[in-house]
């Protein structure tokens, strides 16, 4: 079964309303060209899952299309702090549903596995689990009076992820197989859409099949998006753009500023060779290649 | 983007590079560290620890990349560019929260928004949670990670009453908890071992888990640091020693080989 | 090593080669099996389904190697010469039992040294567990995989009354557990769907669970199955079918391309 | 920190009494090398942790290493059945604590991850539960009333794995990373001890850093050990030799031949090198050569 399918089309896959969970972890790997599309299109009532992370949030917020965010932290880390996610939440707009980490990693390993719950130590003691007293329970092992917190399944309808390569039924490849937290996402999933920087010949896979990372039985579409996650990394072909990320918050600290950069240097620019154009060309592409 | 942090009087340092030296000397070769997001000043910590005096001393930079030996810090200490020399690119969820969850590292480092008397940190909310005043980053990994690992280290590089606060808005991350033996009771692993800030070094009293002053960075008086706390600071009985002074070696590893382009100024901003 | 299985009369094949193709029409588009130890009936069934009617079923060698397509099935079903020509190596605990915790596969087969009216297998003991008569290997994965799978299907080439019995000695792996809505009960998916013998081939009673004739075998009769089967056989009204007779083109491919050197005789001996 | 051992010293670490858990799945991947040393120095009245094994456990029992067993499955699959092993249980020598596959590796998290239990759905209405309540509960979800097993840690003093190479402070390549559970025990034990095919430099495991499995400060002491799996299989480098294992069932069918097969075979020859010339030389590495 061929599973390619244009940005458009995989950026589809996500409807008004879903729970969507975004690949990549802060300035890596996250699934930005399919983010765009998202945004593009003007998606409306998203929930966000994001473990740890940072434009990806602050573009689908900034675009109106989110009305929940659950996640572990969101920030651009040294350069700033996520300025559409921080005023939503300021004005009430965007609620957020805070979870830790590893509470959010097993809230998700819980839906992918069936089961009732995942323990973990994690948390306990901390207004994290006070908070959702439902969904991450502070119990006691009866046997040995240990406390543990039971993390509750946290189903998505899709996952997107951003990885190196595909071939045409779906395969994945994130190569080297530094997969942060998506897999975790991946296996919560009721549908999975993945971008990648290219499809290689099915071949490809097999002589080295140790390499795929995800069966082409968990991805239902494969967008082709060569820097797909710019301006995050997608290690190790490029690093972020820490200059865009300069660009984007001090555009915010003025309306019409920021209405040009959106226009111009995010939203408005058609494919991704347009969208790296408008943000630098061959001058960026040279600026992120990370050095051998 | 980053101010210049303030001179240590007679040191011959800036107080980043105190900050970075003070916590470097509390790691050992049989430290097992990692960090996370806006790590600056620990991540200083652990390669110039590494340099001196704890060769074997363990670092997985971004909790990825063991053994990693970057040739610069750059502006997210999650990012790929730390990672250069290093001899394990661990996998996330099944490496390394395996790892931390078994306590294989010991070591932790972190900084919040707000921090009180027992080493609990906030990096959530200031205001109530639902219509924040500000709204933070977020915990990420904090609520996890206080909670694994024995060996926690605090730090801040802005010393004032809305950092060190009476009590906090949200509790993203257990340092000691309500105090006491509150860690023990809950079956976590050991507790805050200390608190380094641009005005002194603290540590914590045995019985009450309180933080009580260890040293004051020159220049600096107890009743500065009680100005500039929010919460009653224990002062112990007797003469409160002065910081130590680093060796010449120490600043000259971290200006011109940990941190070349003095990424660690950025927690000054 | 291995005994020849007898001849099917009048099919051209022998009973081997009439459960492997039996086997295999059950599976479709939508299998995604994967394969334990000493399985040579299922790993050439689903080989000769993806060959014929079903190309898009997935199948994992060994658990381990998606999309496999081996020259040869080797002594081992759980061995790398089975993984030649994957798509993906998986690994095992990360990969292959997040998958089947999530049913992201969705068909097991096994077999067992006793299996009862319900399709619960023993693999573990016979006799008293602690001092057994015979001490067999175990039960491995069955008691996980037949939890987690939802479409189970049990194949036996000692279709005797010792290994189909009234009483397991130990329930190595679950079918229908006690029948009804046992499994329903538990919390678990799906269940057996069929058993395939040397003798016939079963199906379940939707009802009870129990194990029902759905077709003999060419030349064999009800009161053959009845005298080889140590519970009490569940026989529909009306005429039993014969079980279908396998085309040429699904023999030819079995003896020349899925399984050239018939490690599928291995179970006979 | 060198921690390069001799295979002797590295098996010493195995002390009598001890819980020691073997690597490897079935025909694939144990440490036998290892294990041979510990059968030769005759270690006694271990408890030996086998997820699905064969011959390593086969070699323990008939060196009258064991007193129990903690498995899932012990065979030589097609191959047959483990004889040592079937004939010391039939005579009540050595105990049999038997667990499913999920539910020994949900033991072995729990013991690695510092938690009460693990849960799973694995094992539910199966009488591998039934037989130690204690170990494996049977539980119920309070808020959902989900049926679940509690998996109860399950620590080990000694993991032993097989894997391709490491560098001399410890680092391990298993590659392509296809570990089996090796990673549960290595994560459960509180020792790991690991026989490599060859040691390489450290600056290798610099330039590919994705391809290190285990850290060094998680492994104690490194053996290095050609053709360290022998009998079993080291993919891809080398397959099972599969007329070892015939030889093998063959042999314990005449308590002489047994005798002469035990000695000449398996214990007797000194080195990894005089073990394979003891069973055919040069011929058996080119039958176990894999084919490319």
């Amino acid at each position: 079964m061929d599973k390619r399918r244009s940005l458009v089309e995989a950026a589809s896959l996500v409807e008004d309303g879903a729970t969507v969970a975004i690949g990549g972890l802060s300035m890596n790997g996250a699934p930005m060209a399919l983010v765009r599309e998202i945004v593009r299109r003007r998606a409306r009532d998203l929930t966000v899952v994001a473990i740890v992370a940072g434009m990806p949030v602050d573009w689908l917020v900034a675009g109106g299309c989110v009305s929940k965010v659950v996640s572990g932290l969101i920030s651009f880390e040294g350069l700033g702090l996520a300025p559409h996610f921080r005023a939503a939440v300021q004005r009430g707009e965007v609620e957020v549903e805070e979870y830790s980490e590893h509470t959010l990693i097993c809230r998700l390993q819980a839906a992918a596995y069936g089961l009732p719950f995942m323990p973990t130590k994690a948390g306990l003691g901390t207004d994290m689990i006070s908070m959702h007293p439902d969904t991450t329970r502070h119990e006691q092992d009866p046997s040995t009076g240990e406390h543990y917190i039971a993390c509750t399944p946290l189903p998505v309808d899709v996952a997107l992820v951003h990885a190196h390569s595909a071939d045409s039924q779906g395969n994945i490849r994130v190569d080297p197989k530094l997969i942060w937290m998506d897999n975790e996402i991946v296996n919560a999933a009721t549908t999975t859409v993945a971008s990648v920087e290219e499809v290689l010949p099915h071949r490809d896979f097999v002589a080295e099949p140790h390499r795929t990372t995800y069966p082409r039985f968990m991805v239902d579409a494969v967008a082709v998006a060569p820097y797909g996650a710019y301006p995050t990394a997608n290690f190790p072909r490029y690093s972020y753009h820490a200059q865009f990320f300069a660009d984007y918050v001090q555009a915010t600290r003025d309306p019409s500023a920021w209405a040009e950069f959106w226009q111009t240097r995010v939203v408005g620019p058609a494919e991704q060779g347009d969208l790296l154009d408008a943000n630098g060309g061959p001058n960026t592409l040279i600026d992120i290649a990370r050095e051998a | 983007m980053a101010t210049n942090p303030t001179e240590v009087p007679g040191y011959g340092c800036t107080i980043d590079e105190l900050m970075v030296v003070t916590m470097s000397r509390m790691m050992g070769d049989d430290t097992r560290a990692f960090n996370g997001a806006v790590s600056f000043i620990p991540v200083c910590a652990y390669l110039l620890a590494r340099r001196t005096h704890a060769p074997e001393l363990v670092w997985a930079a971004s909790s990825i990349a063991i053994d990693a030996d970057p040739k610069r810090i750059p502006e997210s200490t999650l990012s790929d560019a730390l990672w250069d020399g290093a001899s394990m690119l661990s996998n996330s969820p099944f490496d390394f929260w395996a790892m931390a969850q078994g306590a294989r590292y010991n070591t932790f480092a972190f900084r919040g928004a707000q921090m009180d008397r027992y080493g609990n940190v906030n990096n959530t909310v200031i205001g109530p949670y639902d219509k924040p005043k500000v709204r933070l980053p977020g915990g990420g990994g904090m609520a996890d990670l206080s909670c694994m690992i024995p060996r926690i280290y605090l730090w801040s590089t802005t010393h004032d009453p809305r950092t060190f606060v009476e009590r906090l808005d949200f509790r993203s991350g257990i340092g000691w908890g309500d105090g006491g033996d509150h860690r023990e009771r809950l079956g976590l692993p050991g507790g805050p071992q200390a608190c380094v800030t641009n005005m002194c070094v603290f540590d914590f009293e045995p019985e009450s888990k309180a933080m009580r002053l260890a040293s004051l960075h020159p220049g600096v008086t107890v009743d500065d640091v009680r100005g500039a706390t929010g919460f009653d600071v224990l002062v112990p009985g007797g003469e409160i020693p002065v910081t130590a002074q680093p060796d010449e070696e120490e600043i000259r590893l971290l200006r011109e080989e940990v941190d070349p382009t003095g990424a660690r100024r950025r927690e000054f901003s």
